[in-house]
């Protein structure tokens, strides 16, 4: 089930004006075939050449041919593609690409099916010459991308590291973690607004799902219902995600039941409120100075929002703690916030408080990882300077650089 | 102008005024244009949805049995594959239903499954693999033939940072409890740094007999490796590692000093473009 | 077994093929691919009938409750079902000059610009309040932002030909080496938690435990 | 005398943020109505999409001008379709218009508007506006074919064949120069679709925070200039020698970033001050 609409509607277009252009150029050529003293016709491009195009998921082809020989002087305005599966009945306009360009890939080659190629220099007024009619061959797709196997390979020890090191963790091996001083704040923080009567308010960032910090962030939330739920303390989490508010609102009810207290848990504190950035920073804005949270937790992907929320957060005395993997905000919640999870360290932040030997396992292969990439970086810029100042030999890069 | 025109601009000139009046503090004005746009909000973007994808994925296809122009067969394989997204939706309802409300977990278990398998390996390929590569540049290169080579650019690109960087030091010594095997270990890879960056000029330039110039700072590298050192979690920070990470969080407060800096000018421009449609709408009457 | 275990199962299941098809460019994988993805999607559209549903129902609580702030209540009542109205029963609400587009663009729009620049004063006082040279970091912090900051305005130049240039070393040297490790340890952290998601060591979406 | 600087001090670290509120508002405002005229320096990339308008003919083959920005950005992005425009009408040079993006379609209409009305352009003769149609790179692919295909009519319902601007002009063959205005990715899909195939000159305006991000197809020559921010506008502004709302937002800028900077000095001194005090203090009891 190939996506149709769009296809379908590039190849009406590209159909639709190739006929055009056809019969555009036919008439010009027609005029163009009259006067007698103008410049003989180009020569065309030679070498016709096509492949199927690799590691693609079909319907493509590779056209590649040798420059026409009035390319350099400037004549050719532009190559011409056409396609056929039946070169005796007529080719049809595949593409177009600039003087100088020697491939081509038509996207639109039909599945197991021979095609032929052809390539037309043009001239500035439209005049074509084209070149030979190219061998046939089909559009194949393929089942595995080749140029992804590095990826693969990196993949796969990633994977090999995580899963070893949480079953020996299952085992019952003992792991260290560093400390990170944002989350043992938590704690104090829960107590701080049990003392005071004042709510916690979480913030899970403005993204959905489908990034990985707000998984993160929703990991992170299940611990702090926990401590909220043992303190009997208000929790207030406004979404602006739907489907994040319908798993929080499994999170934090569970969490409630947990401590046998699903009585405490209460539906409109785990709210959506809106998907509209700034309509949802008007909202929690308003959350925060009518509320007056003690604390506030910001965990998750954060957009240009990040400052307007903290500051807010900072002007009503709450102390915030905050967490993401958004590079470009990190520096407005160091700024504005108490504390603050750094980019990896958020990812970590359900492990440390959860302090589940599994979790932790996992953070081991993390860090094994991340051993292996020092290393790789070191030993690859040394060898890439030698190389670069002809020290060594080029050849000595290539199996390291498999990842081109 | 048209009167319709001025109507909604000054609309937009009172809501716009009304947000203003939360940085004096918050009053009636605020709250009426915070509740106004977190109502139209969520409804705009629940209609956008409901059209973009609801209404042709799957309302059009099941009902009117029709898919992006074209007409489908009833119980067809494109109808069900219309069909299913549907049913899945309708779970997420289930919840409203205290005795089924646990099927409502199936679709949260696609979803959340589905965008966790879609991220790993384009993370391995672009946040992992491509910054390895990018940071594996070479630290020298060869200047051609008639080229003169700079002597003071050469070396600036590495010696200004490490001046920096002996300054720095000396306060971290100063007042942090790193340990002295920690001290040390900074020092090494400092003074390791500085030994790479002008020693390795020099036997470069004598082994490749050549000029060659510095291309990209050994600082980048040494940057580079402190971070990831400081992202170290099942580790003590003390020794080589504790060394490291602190280089790291002077990187860290740099990066994030400068962001901050990049930053600020787009976010006047935007008080600038606010500002100049207030004072638009003024000029308004006067046309 | 349902309620526990089949959540994890379609949640292993959907994750290990999304993983897979990263690898796999025939068209038929890819299709499927495609397919799941807009399910993905679709499904997000339901669920902003269960959010609005979440809006209505706390909203409507604090007019049952006669809670102080009632009042507003009605106005956030008034947004949504003005868009929801205009949305759904107005012909071509998509049209350029329609009062859907209108409403957007003359109600929304500015109110949100407005509360973007709001950045432009934070900026302002978050600087003033957290850029004190209390330890090295925060020293680092400020100098370097005080730096970039001139480095990016005419003023700059006309104080000191040195500041832009001094601009561009910290964004591409010390700021370049950090983002990028930044960038590897957030993908490591990225990709174990999905994969303790598709393996279902990290359950806490589905309420945590077992 | 120490003890009521200490004291001013003390206070000034306290002092109510909303002071710092209006000082910033005084500096946005001011320039609306007194110009400071900092002087702007022209930087290489503004230049070379400067030289590349300057190099088109009056009355010869159009520019194509996508306003392609949303209002969220045009604060930044608005000064620089006003300067273009001007520096085209003024030329005489012809200029089609069109955009990309739904929202677009108003920003691109009222900035037209106001060009062709300040220079006494001629619709259909100096210009023409395109208006919106979806499927960014549908469009900019299908541009490369025939324009007539992808916009039958132009945005007020006229087909293009009555238009005299529109004679002879088929495709990006006739069309010696392309300058695309945005704040998302638009910029970069002309490069890939007009660009790329098509061997179409394209130039870019965008935000501040993306023009490091497309310096590299600056430096490979897949764009011929670019206007970063409304400092690029700025600079824009001074080539042709009618300092705008770039500018004047570049004045704003400029005592705004200074007021900053004094903020935070002022703060560390006064926190310093207070310290050594604090100090003493502690040191008493």
């Amino acid at each position: 089930m190939r996506a149709r609409t769009p296809a379908g509607f590039v190849v009406g277009v590209l159909s639709i004006s190739a006929l055009f252009l056809c019969s555009a150029a036919l008439a010009q050529e027609e005029i163009e075939a009259a006067p007698a003293d103008s410049l003989p016709p180009l020569s065309p491009p030679t070498s016709v050449m096509i492949s199927d195009t690799p590691n693609d998921r079909g319907f493509s082809i590779n056209v590649t041919w040798a420059l026409s020989s009035d390319d350099e002087a400037g004549r050719v305005t532009s190559y011409r593609i056409y396609r056929t599966s039946d070169p005796d009945t007529g080719f049809a306009f595949a593409g177009r690409v600039s003087p100088g360009d020697t491939e081509y890939r038509d996207g639109d080659a039909p599945e197991g099916e021979l095609v032929y190629y052809r390539v037309s220099a043009t001239d500035d007024v439209g005049a074509e010459s084209p070149s030979e009619t190219s061998a046939p061959t089909q559009a194949v797709p393929q089942w595995f991308n080749k140029e992804r196997i590095n990826v693969l390979i990196a993949v796969f020890i990633f994977v090999a590291a995580i899963v070893y090191f949480v079953v020996s963790a299952r085992r019952g091996k003992d792991l260290f973690i560093r400390r990170l001083a944002g989350l043992d704040e938590v704690d104090n923080a829960v107590g701080r607004a049990t003392e005071m009567g004042k709510p916690i308010l979480y913030i899970s960032g403005l993204s959905t799902v489908s990034d990985v910090a707000t998984i993160a962030a929703i990991n992170i939330l299940g611990e702090v219902a926990k401590k909220t739920a043992e303190y009997n303390t208000r929790l207030i989490v406004p979404c602006a995600d739907p489907i994040v508010m319908a798993v929080e609102q499994e999170v934090v009810k569970e969490a409630y039941a947990k401590v046998g207290r699903p009585d405490s848990y209460n539906e409109d504190d785990v709210f959506y409120l809106t998907r509209s950035q700034f309509a949802y920073v008007a909202g929690v804005n308003g959350i925060m100075v009518r509320q007056r949270p003690a604390t506030i937790l910001y965990m998750g992907m954060f957009f240009a929002e990040s400052l307007v929320l903290a500051e807010t957060g900072a002007s009503v005395g709450a102390i915030q703690i905050a967490g993401t993997d958004a590079v470009t905000q990190l520096p407005f919640f160091i700024t504005a916030c108490d504390y603050t999870l750094i980019g990896e360290e958020l990812y970590a932040a359900s492990a440390y408080l959860s302090r589940e030997p599994v979790l932790l396992g996992g953070l081991k292969g993390q860090d094994t990882l991340k051993m292996v990439i020092a290393i790789t970086i070191i030993l690859t810029t040394i060898v890439a300077t030698l190389v670069a100042v002809n020290a060594i030999g080029a050849d000595f890069m290539t199996p390291l650089l498999i990842t081109q | 102008m048209e009167f319709s025109t001025l109507i909604w601009t000054t609309i937009g000139v009172i809501l716009t005024l009304c947000v203003y009046s939360f940085l004096y503090k918050d009053n009636p004005f605020y709250k009426f244009a915070e509740h106004l746009v977190v109502g139209a909000s969520a409804g705009y973007y629940l209609v956008i949805y409901y059209y973009n994808f609801i209404d042709p994925n799957v309302v059009r296809p099941v009902f009117q049995l029709e898919h992006g122009g074209q007409a489908i067969a009833l119980g067809g394989f494109e109808w069900w594959m219309a069909l299913i997204p549907g049913l899945l939706g309708l779970l997420l309802y289930a919840r409203f239903f205290p005795k089924i409300a646990w099927v409502g977990r199936w679709p949260l278990g696609i979803y959340v499954g589905g965008y966790a398998g879609l991220g790993i390996s384009p993370v391995m390929q672009a946040r992992v693999i491509d910054q390895m590569r990018a940071a594996s540049s070479p630290l020298a290169s060869i200047v051609g033939p008639g080229e003169v080579v700079d002597p003071f650019a050469a070396v600036t690109n590495t010696a200004l940072g490490f001046v920096i960087f002996a300054v720095m030091t000396y306060f971290l010594l100063a007042k942090r409890h790193l340990g002295s095997r920690g001290i040390a270990a900074m020092i090494g890879v400092i003074a390791a740094s500085a030994v790479v960056g002008y020693g390795g000029y020099v036997v470069l330039t004598a082994l490749s007999a050549a000029n060659v110039v510095s291309t990209t700072s050994i600082l980048l590298v040494v940057g580079l490796l402190g971070t990831l050192a400081y992202f170290f979690f099942s580790l003590r920070h003390t020794g080589l590692l504790g060394g490291l990470a602190r280089i790291g969080i002077v990187f860290l407060m740099v990066g994030f000093g400068a962001s901050f800096g990049y930053t600020v000018m787009s976010r006047i421009s935007l008080l600038i473009g606010r500002v100049g449609f207030l004072i638009d709408w003024i000029g308004m009457f006067s046309s | 077994m349902l309620r526990r275990r089949l959540p994890l199962l379609l949640c292993f299941i959907a994750g290990l093929f999304m993983a897979v098809q990263y690898y796999v460019p025939h068209h038929s994988v890819q299709s499927a691919y495609e397919t799941l993805l807009l399910w993905l999607q679709t499904l997000l559209a339901f669920a902003f009938l269960l959010g609005t549903v979440s809006l209505i129902r706390v909203h409507y609580h604090k007019i049952r409750n006669k809670a102080a702030d009632r009042g507003f209540s009605l106005v956030m009542f008034a947004g949504l079902f003005a868009m929801l109205g205009l949305g759904f029963f107005h012909p071509s609400h998509h049209a350029p000059g329609s009062p859907f587009n209108l409403m957007f663009l003359n109600v929304q729009v500015p109110i949100e610009a407005t509360m973007f620049s709001l950045l432009a004063f934070y900026v302002a006082s978050a600087a003033f309040r957290a850029f004190r040279a209390r330890t090295l970091e925060a020293t680092l912090l400020l100098v370097a932002a005080a730096i970039v900051m001139l480095g990016r305005v005419p003023i700059g130049e006309m104080i000191s030909s040195t500041i832009p240039e001094a601009t561009r070393w910290i964004l591409e040297v010390p700021n370049l080496a950090a983002k990028r490790g930044i960038m590897i340890g957030v993908g490591l952290g990225m990709m174990a938690t999905s994969l303790k998601i598709i393996l279902g060591i990290e359950r806490a979406w589905m309420g945590g435990g077992d | 005398m120490a003890s009521s600087m200490t004291r001013f001090f003390e206070r000034f670290l306290k002092i109510d943020r909303r002071w710092i509120f209006l000082a910033i508002a005084i500096a946005v405002v001011i320039p609306f109505f007194a110009p400071l005229g900092l002087p702007v320096d022209v930087t290489p990339p503004v230049q070379r999409l400067y030289d590349a308008v300057d190099e088109l003919e009056a009355g010869g083959a159009p520019l194509l001008l996508s306003i392609d920005y949303t209002p969220a950005t045009s604060p930044e992005l608005e000064p620089m379709s006003t300067a273009i425009l001007r520096h085209v009408f003024e030329k005489g040079v012809r200029v089609i218009v069109m955009t990309l993006h739904p929202a677009g379609y108003g920003m691109a209409e009222s900035a037209i508007l106001r060009a062709a009305e300040e220079a006494g352009a001629e619709y259909g003769e100096d210009l023409v506006y395109l208006g919106f149609q979806p499927g960014t790179s549908a469009v900019i692919l299908g541009l490369g074919v025939n324009i007539t295909n992808v916009f039958p009519e132009d945005a007020y319902g006229t087909p293009l064949s009555e238009i005299p601007l529109m004679e002879g002009i088929r495709n990006y063959d006739d069309i010696p120069l392309l300058i695309s205005l945005a704040g998302w990715s638009a910029s970069e899909a002309w490069v890939y679709f007009a660009h790329q195939p098509y061997g179409q000159r394209v130039g870019g305006g965008v935000t501040a925070v993306m023009a490091t991000d497309l310096y590299p197809y600056l430096d490979s020559g897949q764009l011929v200039g670019l206007l970063g921010g409304m400092r690029g506008a700025a600079e824009y502004e001074v080539l042709i020698g009618r300092p705008g709302s770039g500018a004047r937002g570049m004045d704003s800028q400029s005592v705004i970033h200074l007021i900053i900077i004094l903020l935070i000095v002022l703060g560390n001194v006064a926190y310093f001050a207070t310290r050594r005090q604090r100090k003493l203090a502690g040191e008493g009891t």
